[in-house]
């Protein structure tokens, strides 16, 4: 890439030892890919992590939405960082860009606020009876596979590589806005061009797009999507970006944000719905991953077990293209192997997608 | 007895053409009057106007005394043609019944009785009449070569610059200068053959006669009244599309005029009288300072009048205008070319949007209290001092006062309405009548003559008494309600368009000054005064053009070498200021200043 | 199309979009009076203005907007001028304001 | 015997004091680290506001150098200064009566206004691009082609407080509206947009340009900086801004982006000012008495500065500041050795 400034930003990643904060957007929606994330770290890199039942969300979607008062969501991360502690760890991690903008955000106004430090021990201390400890580093899940990505790259069963062409694939990353706009430093390659998702897609083979709205929000914004009268504002930023993006024609897009990942796929249906425009190779839509599904499909993972089945464009396209050798009747089986039914069809992939399964067959 | 010959041919069909051509103009143009025009001519058709209508053609159409009052040369020229024709065809129709008693004469035999008289055997000479009807030829005769020397040398007449025409007027001008002579020619040839004794055509046929054999005085006999007549019929085939329709056009017009019809502020079919009365003399393109300070020449009234007729008026032409009123102020015909010009620039209707002037209702910056009202106008906000001078005024001599425009009102139409703008024009308006009529005021003074002349001549403000500041000011001084020191300083004062031509408003501010000081006038003063250049009128021109139009105005305001130029109009006072060095101060000033304590 | 009801549309960008604006009104009304493009942003014209000491009418930002191609509501926005013409007295530029007024409405008129 | 005067720089200030200085019978010496005479205005096209050639007045000045066998040192740096003469980097010592510092101002790095995309778009360019490829006859695209849109940004690294350039430049904007002028006279057909923050025409026929630039060749002035740029997919650059003047973003695709970059303080000023005890203004350039009077002395007696190494300038100022510094030298002459 010819952008070389995210060398100047770089933090500290710890090796090993982390303590797994995870995401409500991410468990919810493709909890597969939390899953695979644990399964990458043990199985895979052998690193220690450890998946704590007793964590709690960061509550950091009510406090962008003024729900959750500020004293409120530091008691929360202080109760975070103390079972971290109790633990045995002190590297947090968390699976969510907006829990990761919160952690920073916290962390810094302790810093430069002492006395709300003060009162958040005594706060936790009354509600918990435990004790605030600071964590020693801060990193979302997305820098520690970054971290990691040539250790991955290592194992890799396939490349981000076209089969039928041999040409890298070409991949849109999506950053979210809270990974570093909020503090530049807490993200690998500053606020403007982050290089946490292109390192990985360098690692693995692929092409990074670099195109003009590579920076825009994807629209989330917590209350731009949470009030239906704002929500023409939320979809019109995605819209732009796919705009965008689109003549570049990527195999695919991944995104480090369970919010953008999110909505970069669904939006796509609406988008389609409203306004009868569909994206990607024939408007089936562009495929839309998480970095764990991508380092997953990378390290060879059957991609119904990444829960890529959930995803709103399907991804069948993308698999053929990687090589990916799958069962198309899978992937509306449940873990017990009995058919849980398949969705209706509609105007972002229905047809064609049909057309796929006929082909392969 | 005969009185036909082909040669006549031409100018019997030329004669019913131009009857057939004036008479369905003037049909279709009367029968498309609005009601109220029609009601008017009902009205007006029995009364006095009808006779001095009567008089007035017979001054302005036969006899051209204005132009005869403003320059003698050109009006000998034009009574020369018009009257001396006009007589031409009187005497010549009394000398007929002379020779031949009441009988029924064809036209042509009228006016080729010379030709018909040998032919039908008159062999004895009126000399009376040989005498007077060449006598009357000879004036003509001056009037044309007094036209050509116009063409030719258009400075020597006095004017500056000459009309550009078109066509039609061209063809019909050719003609007309080729009719009086050809007369002269046939009739000197007939003179030649058959005898006659006239001082002209007798001298010159006698002298033709002794010069030439008869055998080709014979053969050029035919063609000569083929010439005549040839030129005759042409002339007036082309008249009813050039200039010289307006000799048929001015006649009914100044019986409209009289029968009181006048044009409004959208175009109508009076219109058509008042725009074919224009015979192209051009006498308002040098008065014009658009011409004369910057050189543009396509764009005065006798020029907008002529595109107008022939539907070629380009927005830019109409639109290019200070509307000065300086032509309207010399044009002999008296044609209204500002009300004529606005109305060519409202040709586009407007639909406003409902909601547009919501803002206007229940707004009212007004404040204080009285039955006098004080509407500064807008421009007024840029020149605070006349506003200040006003409150000092009214202060002193204790009157109670209603500010209509103090913190910023509603402009009072006239831009919107010069500009085309009717029916927006109209809400400002209805808007600013109604705020006089709820303060319940019974005397309007404003320091704008722009926003005086819009209140007298589109506001219905019966039971208000309209009064510029500087009327109020000699009002006052008058009635002695303010008294004043007499001062040693002197003012050069500046009539503002649409206070002096505009309004006619010439004395009030000049005694306002002499009261108290010593008034100077420039070399351009009252009805002549320059323009500032800055109107309101013109949105064509830019702004170094007004600057150059201003320069040249004030010029003659400082070389009075007065103490200070006055005037009397917000928009001429900031005109004035970019020009000079010398102290402008508006009238109100100059009166506040030497209140008598 | 969508026969869903989402309660909600693609919001249409606030951004100036210079890429796909026509600007062919524009450059003719630059054209016929480039003066139109030295103006300065002062803002004395808006802040002399009769109609804009009395609704928001803003001629600076209209004749801005037009420039840029932005024609929506401009036509109806500056019928609020009453053409007083005090901003063309103020005008550090000397730029025909009521000229342009009428030039721009004319262009973009509904006449 | 002469009087020495070691001139820091060889560029239009050092150039200007040094022939100032020989006319009054001292013995200029210039130091110049580059390997010929000129410094920045060398390689520039042509001069605000009179489109003068600027070879038409540096190629004078360095002639006239030559021929009045003024001595120049080619190729060295000036690691310390004091009143009593230079040290290069060689470590040769040039004594002195008294020290001229001409170092100049470096040109902003428009790379760390990452966000224009400097060096990563092939159309991103700088004024002093702008220039050089004017210089060599041909104003192109990468792909060779013409541009049809342009816009030239103002105010890169001037007045910038993310980038530390509290100042402004001075010179930008007039350049702005001048390379404007030339790229319309050379591409007729396209459409040229200056963003600006301010536009500060201080100098004499700059605001009669600038209106020129408006009105005559219908170049589009918009208030507004452009926050970022991002190349498409066909190599142009699409950029963000706000139209404040309609209080509404704007965003546009350009075939070509000019970044009119400031002018930095020399890196090097604060190691040499420290050295030689003299101080450096907020901005980095060196620190002068006051701006009047004082306005080429420093805060020791002996050493004087010409042109830009106080704060940015014209060229013109900085030729008539170089007059003036000759003529504060030859009265410190006269004063301290005469006595």
């Amino acid at each position: 890439m010819r952008r070389a400034s995210w060398q100047e930003y770089q933090k500290d990643i710890a090796d090993d030892k982390y303590y797994y904060a995870r995401s409500c957007i991410r468990q919810n929606f493709f909890p597969g890919s939390e899953k695979a994330f644990l399964d990458i770290l043990t199985n895979n890199l052998g690193i220690d992590i450890y998946d704590d039942p007793l964590h709690t969300s960061c509550t950091g979607i009510g406090y962008h939405s003024d729900v959750v008062p500020l004293e409120t969501i530091m008691t929360v991360v202080a109760r975070q960082f103390s079972l971290m502690a109790e633990a045995g760890y002190e590297n947090f991690i968390s699976s969510c860009i907006t829990s990761f903008g919160i952690y920073n955000e916290v962390l810094a106004t302790w810093e430069e606020f002492p006395e709300t430090e003060e009162r958040t021990r005594r706060y936790l201390k009354e509600a918990t009876g435990r004790e605030l400890v600071k964590p020693r580093s801060i990193a979302h899940t997305s820098d520690i596979m970054f971290h990691h990505r040539h250790a991955i790259a290592r194992q890799a069963k396939r490349r981000l590589i076209n089969v039928h062409t041999g040409e890298p694939l070409k991949v849109v990353e999506h950053i979210g806005c809270h990974y570093a706009k909020i503090f530049p430093k807490s993200g690998i390659g500053g606020s403007e061009f982050p290089y946490v998702l292109a390192g990985m897609i360098e690692a693995w083979g692929g092409d990074v797009v670099d195109y003009p709205e590579r920076r825009h929000c994807c629209g989330f914004g917590f209350r731009n999507y949470l009030v239906q009268a704002n929500r023409g504002s939320s979809i019109a930023n995605s819209h732009k970006k796919l705009e965008s993006m689109a003549p570049y024609k990527p195999d695919f897009i991944v995104a480090n944000c369970p919010g953008c990942t999110m909505f970069l796929d669904k939006w796509q249906y609406a988008i389609a719905e409203m306004d009868g425009t569909t994206y990607g190779a024939d408007g089936r839509g562009i495929p839309v991953l998480s970095y764990e599904e991508m380092a997953g499909l990378v390290l060879g993972y059957d991609p119904w077990k990444l829960g890529m089945q959930f995803h709103q464009v399907d991804v069948e396209p993308l698999l053929d293209k990687l090589g990916v050798e799958y069962s198309p009747e899978a992937k509306y089986l449940g873990p017990d192997g009995k058919h849980i039914g398949r969705p209706r069809d509609v105007a972002v992939n229905c047809e064609e997608v049909r057309r796929i399964y006929e082909i392969r067959r | 007895m005969t009185f036909f010959a082909p040669f006549t041919i031409p100018f019997i069909v030329g004669t019913i053409f131009l009857f057939v051509a004036v008479a369905t103009k003037w049909i279709l143009w009367i029968a498309r009057l609005p009601k109220v025009d029609r009601r008017l001519i009902a009205h007006n058709f029995f009364s006095l106007g009808t006779l001095a209508a009567i008089w007035e053609v017979v001054r302005e159409s036969l006899l051209h005394a204005k132009i005869f009052r403003r320059n003698p040369l050109l009006g000998f020229m034009h009574m020369s043609l018009a009257f001396g024709w006009f007589l031409l065809i009187v005497v010549g129709w009394i000398e007929t019944i002379v020779y031949l008693g009441f009988e029924m004469i064809p036209l042509q035999g009228h006016v080729f009785f010379k030709y018909f008289m040998p032919l039908n055997g008159i062999e004895a000479h009126i000399p009376l009449f040989e005498q007077l009807m060449d006598a009357l030829l000879l004036l003509v005769l001056t009037g044309v070569a007094l036209a050509w020397f116009k063409r030719i040398a258009s400075k020597a007449m006095g004017m500056r610059r000459a009309t550009k025409h078109v066509l039609f007027d061209r063809i019909a001008l050719s003609a007309l200068w080729f009719i009086f002579p050809a007369r002269l020619v046939a009739e000197s040839l007939t003179a030649a053959l058959y005898g006659g004794n006239g001082f002209l055509t007798g001298t010159l046929g006698g002298f033709i006669g002794e010069l030439l054999p008869t055998e080709v005085l014979t053969t050029l006999y035919e063609p000569a009244w083929w010439f005549y007549s040839s030129a005759l019929g042409l002339f007036f085939v082309a008249m009813p599309f050039s200039r010289y329709m307006h000799i048929f056009t001015e006649i009914p017009l100044i019986f409209l005029r009289r029968w009181r019809l006048r044009p409004t502020l959208e175009r109508k079919s009076y219109d058509n009288f008042e725009v074919e009365a224009c015979s192209r003399c051009g006498i308002c393109i040098d008065p014009c300072q658009l011409q004369e300070d910057l050189g543009i020449h396509d764009t005065q009234s006798v020029y907008f009048l002529r595109d107008r007729r022939y539907n070629m008026l380009s927005l830019k032409v109409a639109n290019n205008c200070l509307m000065c009123g300086r032509c309207e102020a010399v044009c002999p015909v008296g044609i209204n070319l500002t009300t004529l010009r606005i109305n060519s620039r409202a040709k586009r209707r407007n639909i406003p949007h409902e909601g547009r002037y919501r803002y206007l209702t229940s707004l009212d910056r007004s404040s204080g209290e009285g039955k006098v009202g004080y509407f500064a106008g807008c421009m007024s906000s840029l020149t605070p001092a006349v506003q200040h001078s006003m409150e000092r005024i009214f202060e002193a001599v204790g009157e109670a006062v209603w500010y209509a425009d103090k913190d910023g009102g509603v402009c009072c139409g006239r831009p919107l309405m010069l500009s085309g703008e009717t029916d927006a024009a109209r809400k400002m308006v209805a808007y600013n009548t109604d705020l006089f009529r709820r303060h319940e005021i019974t005397t309007l003074v404003t320091s704008c003559p722009i926003c005086l002349r819009s209140f007298r001549e589109n506001y219905h403000l019966d039971g208000i008494e309209v009064l510029h500041h500087s009327q109020y000011l000699d009002r006052l001084i008058a009635e002695g309600r303010l008294s004043v020191k007499q001062g040693e300083e002197s003012y050069s004062y500046h009539d503002p368009c649409e206070l002096g031509r505009g309004s006619e408003v010439y004395d009030e501010p000049r005694r306002v000054i002499e009261a108290v000081g010593e008034l100077r006038e420039p070399r351009h003063s009252r009805r002549d005064a320059l323009c500032c250049g800055s109107s309101l009128a013109n949105t064509v021109i830019g702004d170094e053009q007004q600057l150059r139009i201003a320069r040249r105005m004030t010029r003659e305001l400082e070389e009075t070498a007065a103490d200070a130029i006055v005037t009397a109009c917000p928009l001429c006072h900031k005109a004035i200021a970019r020009s000079t060095h010398h102290t402008v101060v508006d009238i109100a000033e100059v009166v506040a200043r030497n209140i008598a304590e | 199309m969508s026969t869903l009801n989402f309660g909600y549309g693609i919001n249409r960008p606030r951004a100036i979009d210079l890429d796909n604006n026509d600007l062919r009104k524009s450059n003719a009304i630059i054209a016929e009076m480039p003066e139109l493009q030295a103006c300065i942003g002062c803002g004395s014209c808006t802040a002399s203005c009769t109609a804009g000491a009395i609704t928001n009418f803003n001629f600076r930002k209209l004749h801005t907007a037009v420039r840029r191609g932005e024609y929506r509501g401009v036509y109806e926005e500056l019928s609020k001028c009453m053409l007083c013409g005090k901003c063309r007295l103020v005008c550090p530029r000397g730029i025909n304001t009521r000229g342009l007024v009428m030039l721009i409405k004319r262009k973009l008129g509904d006449f | 015997m002469a009087h020495r005067v070691v001139i820091v720089g060889g560029g239009a200030a050092g150039m200007q004091t040094a022939l100032e200085l020989k006319s009054r019978g001292i013995e200029p010496v210039i130091v110049e680290r580059d390997i010929e005479l000129g410094g920045k205005a060398r390689g520039w096209y042509k001069l605000f506001p009179s489109f003068t050639p600027a070879g038409d007045v540096m190629r004078p000045l360095a002639e006239r150098v030559k021929r009045e066998r003024i001595r120049c040192f080619y190729g060295q740096e000036v690691t310390e200064f004091a009143p009593d003469g230079v040290i290069l980097r060689s470590g040769e010592r040039i004594p002195a009566d008294a020290v001229v510092v001409a170092t100049g101002f470096t040109l902003f790095d428009a790379h760390r206004k990452q966000e224009y995309g400097y060096g990563l778009y092939d159309n991103v360019l700088t004024s002093v691009d702008l220039e050089r490829m004017m210089n060599s006859g041909a104003v192109t695209l990468a792909d060779g082609s013409m541009p049809r849109r342009i816009a030239i940004l103002h105010c890169v690294g001037s007045r910038d407080e993310k980038v530390c350039q509290k100042h402004c430049s001075k010179v930008c904007c007039i350049t702005g509206v001048k390379q404007a002028i030339e790229l319309k006279q050379m591409f007729p057909e396209a459409d040229i947009f200056n963003f600006y923050m301010d536009i500060r025409m201080f100098g004499p026929g700059y605001e009669e340009l600038y209106r020129e630039a408006q009105e005559r060749h219908n170049i589009h002035f918009v208030r507004g900086r452009i926050s970022e740029a991002a190349e498409t997919i066909n190599k142009r650059i699409q950029i963000k801004a706000e139209d404040t003047l309609t209080g509404r973003p704007l965003r546009m695709t350009v075939d070509m982006l000019v970044l009119l970059v400031g002018m930095s303080a020399n890196y090097e000023n604060a190691e040499l000012a420290k050295r030689a005890g003299l101080e450096l203004s907020p901005n980095g350039f060196f620190r002068t008495v006051d701006s009047f009077l004082g306005a080429v002395r420093s805060q020791r007696e002996g050493i004087f500065f010409a042109g830009a190494a106080t704060a940015p300038k014209s060229l013109a100022d900085t030729l008539a500041e170089a007059s003036l510094t000759a003529s504060a030298v030859d009265e410190y002459l006269k004063n301290s050795f005469n006595k």
